[in-house]
């Protein structure tokens, strides 16, 4: 069944879960989704995304409602309050550069188990990973992510499932909706089948478990 | 009925409500044919499309709305469309439910070969070795036997499809489970002996004491 | 400038160059572009491209005028003149499983070193290849794969050369497109610039370096 | 000139038509107010946005178009959109012909550091590993000095941002080529001399005889 009420859709994320959520700056992320989560108190999430947003804003409620223990994430300059977590010890953070972020996330959703980037050699970024040369050149290995739920937001959903995001709300939402063994997704439209076209189709039906209902 | 319709017939009967199905060419395309009442599934062909119809009326055909060997389809309300990196991150990231395959040889431990036979045809191996290796379920529909000789082997002599055994074969004498690396025969078509089976089986098959006939 | 002519488009591909062309079975093929290469008789190309399509149609048509020297794809069983020009040692046959040729194709694009994929583990496709493993499982490398040409075909392309592919005539084209050092692109309908929607648009004029114009 | 507008000047003198160009927040943003005129360039937002355009007139904003920064921006006829994993394609499969990115110091390699202040400010690295790494050409438009102190340094005391040395420096008193490994005064601000630019540059600057004033 596709449809889900928010509150079922949520009370089906258990504490601990790991969640990979679309956004940018809270551009196209599940707001519903994550007031939800904070309404109902959930606790432990991994939780990975673009960015951390800002207070009050997208995943910015989740950190701020210490829903989440760890984010792997590429930045969080933008919410001071992950910074105080961080500083804190009470909330890991993982910075991955945002190009290999997308990455990772979309070696789990297609069944790859990483891909080469040079992104990130000789920094920071280069902890804990793995170096390997190809024809004369070094890359880091950048290894698949994947979570218990993916949460995304489109402009359209049809009742059959398929997504069609608007403008820049699209970011990491399709690459997103690979990535979950759950794939959630809220929409600020919800349309007949045939109302989006199939070449306009981001998300398709099939890999899609619920659509959130509207109020 | 013809062997290959009872094939599809039986294949057909493995769909579940919503799966994600990829057909490959020859008897798995018939499948689509014979889906059960009631039961809506996903047809992918690995070109770019969910939501293959049939054949369409003539006329109605568009030269850019095809399956993966290039022919015509139609397409259904909800269909959509993508390219082909998408198109394998779908059965390499699992999404695809279940894919039906041909095959050349399926050996006791369940291993596919389908994609060369060395020296005679070398068509290339296509999507064929994404769609073992990633989908979720894997059936192979095709003949018992070719020529008078078993396909279904103690090893392939050709080489593999993929390392990750198959799930099932439908064939028109038997459906076979593969369970934890052995072959276990599972079915009889109608008016087929588990004697006849065996005689025409070359792998060891597990038979249990009670072998239903296949309900087509 | 971005507008080309066919003759000057393909008189800029010189012999021994290596193209990587869009199309699947024929089907969203550059078909002009492949006419016009074998009526200039180019010669010892390397093609990357799906399939061979058949004799007589899409990159069917260099495999018959004998301009391909080497061809990296997944699939020759429609095009006996493949098998052929192989067996007898005329042409050189890279087969590669399809969901690692475009990944491949990706990588080249994309500015990744390569992808880990189980796929082709312990068959043919091994040979040649690096096993790497990851948390306790195996993958193949598979490793990028660039052009000097990018050939694609498009429903629309606009004056300033973003283009979208029309249904399953998609399928290589948009990957294809960010792989080749100079793009080139056919379309069916060439269109001012704003009729192609901005989410509508699936390859950015911005990577396109000539639109071929039409008859 | 206020020193802001001056670097964003001089930077954009380094546009040719037709770049796909990427700015990052700060300064560079400010680089797309002065493209010379017949100058056509396409601004690429990485948030997934080619054909960037100025901040909407009030009440045409949309929430769903924005910057890498979160903040609305419009859009130009030809503009497109693409997700995140495009639009990284764009920057590392070298598709991005110039990016402009702000610096905390750039070290007499060209090394850029960016992203952090180990113990201080930790923001995270967002897109600018990749922008550095991937881009065409990347020019740092920064103020010379910080607090008095250079930001031209022989050593990146900061984590780098990429091992891949950067092109250009455009500050409020000189543009700077990094030339081989090497820092190469190429011109000074106006009314700026060259012994000021050294003053002010801890790492070690080659200075041809003769060094123009910036045309701005």
């Amino acid at each position: 069944m596709k449809r889900i009420s928010l509150e079922d859709a949520v009370a089906a994320i258990p504490d601990g879960a790991s969640l990979v959520v679309g956004g940018f700056v809270g551009v196209g992320t599940p707001e519903r989704l994550c007031d939800e989560l904070v309404r109902q108190g959930r606790r432990d999430l991994t939780l990975i995304t673009n960015d951390t947003a800002r207070p009050g804003m997208g995943v910015g409620k989740l950190i701020s409602a210490r829903c989440v223990r760890k984010v792997i994430t590429s930045h969080i300059g933008l919410n001071p309050e992950t910074q105080q977590q961080m500083h804190a010890g009470s909330l890991e953070v993982e910075l991955v550069p945002q190009g290999s972020l997308v990455e990772r996330i979309r070696c789990g959703g297609f069944g790859l188990g990483g891909v080469l980037t040079p992104t990130g050699l000789g920094t920071l970024a280069e902890e804990g990973k793995r170096r390997i040369e190809v024809d004369g050149k070094d890359y880091l290995l950048e290894t698949a992510l994947t979570a218990d739920f993916a949460l995304v937001h489109a402009m359209f959903a049809d009742y059959s499932g398929n997504l069609r995001y608007l403008l820049t709300a699209r970011n990491f939402n399709p690459i997103v909706a690979m990535a979950g063994s759950r794939v959630m997704a809220t929409a600020d439209h919800i349309v007949p089948v045939g109302v989006i076209s199939p070449d306009d189709v981001m998300t398709p039906a099939a890999v899609v478990d619920h659509i959130v209902a509207n109020h | 009925m013809n062997p290959q319709t009872l094939i599809a017939k039986r294949v057909a009967l493995e769909l579940q409500p919503g799966m994600l199905v990829n057909l490959g060419i020859g008897i798995p395309t018939l499948v689509a044919n014979h889906v059960p009442a009631g039961i809506d599934v996903f047809f992918q062909s690995e070109n770019g499309l969910i939501g293959t119809g049939p054949v369409p009326e003539p006329g109605f055909a568009h030269p850019k709305l095809t399956d993966a060997g290039g022919q015509a389809v139609s397409a259904l309300p909800g269909a959509c469309t993508f390219d082909s990196a998408f198109s394998f991150g779908l059965m390499r990231g699992g999404h695809v439910d279940m894919t039906v395959l041909g095959g050349l040889q399926v050996d006791g431990g369940g291993h596919l070969s389908n994609w060369m036979i060395p020296g005679k045809l070398v068509p290339g191996m296509g999507g064929a070795m994404d769609l073992v290796t990633g989908a979720k379920q894997v059936v192979v529909a095709m003949q018992h036997t070719a020529k008078g000789k078993p396909k279904i082997v103690s090893k392939c002599s050709l080489p593999l499809t993929s390392l990750r055994p198959v799930d099932l074969i439908v064939t028109e004498m038997a459906v076979i489970a593969v369970v934890a690396g052995r072959l276990r025969l599972q079915e009889v078509a109608p008016g087929v002996s588990v004697d006849a089976v065996l005689a025409a089986t070359e792998a060891a098959l597990e038979v249990p004491e009670h072998v239903p006939s296949m309900p087509v």
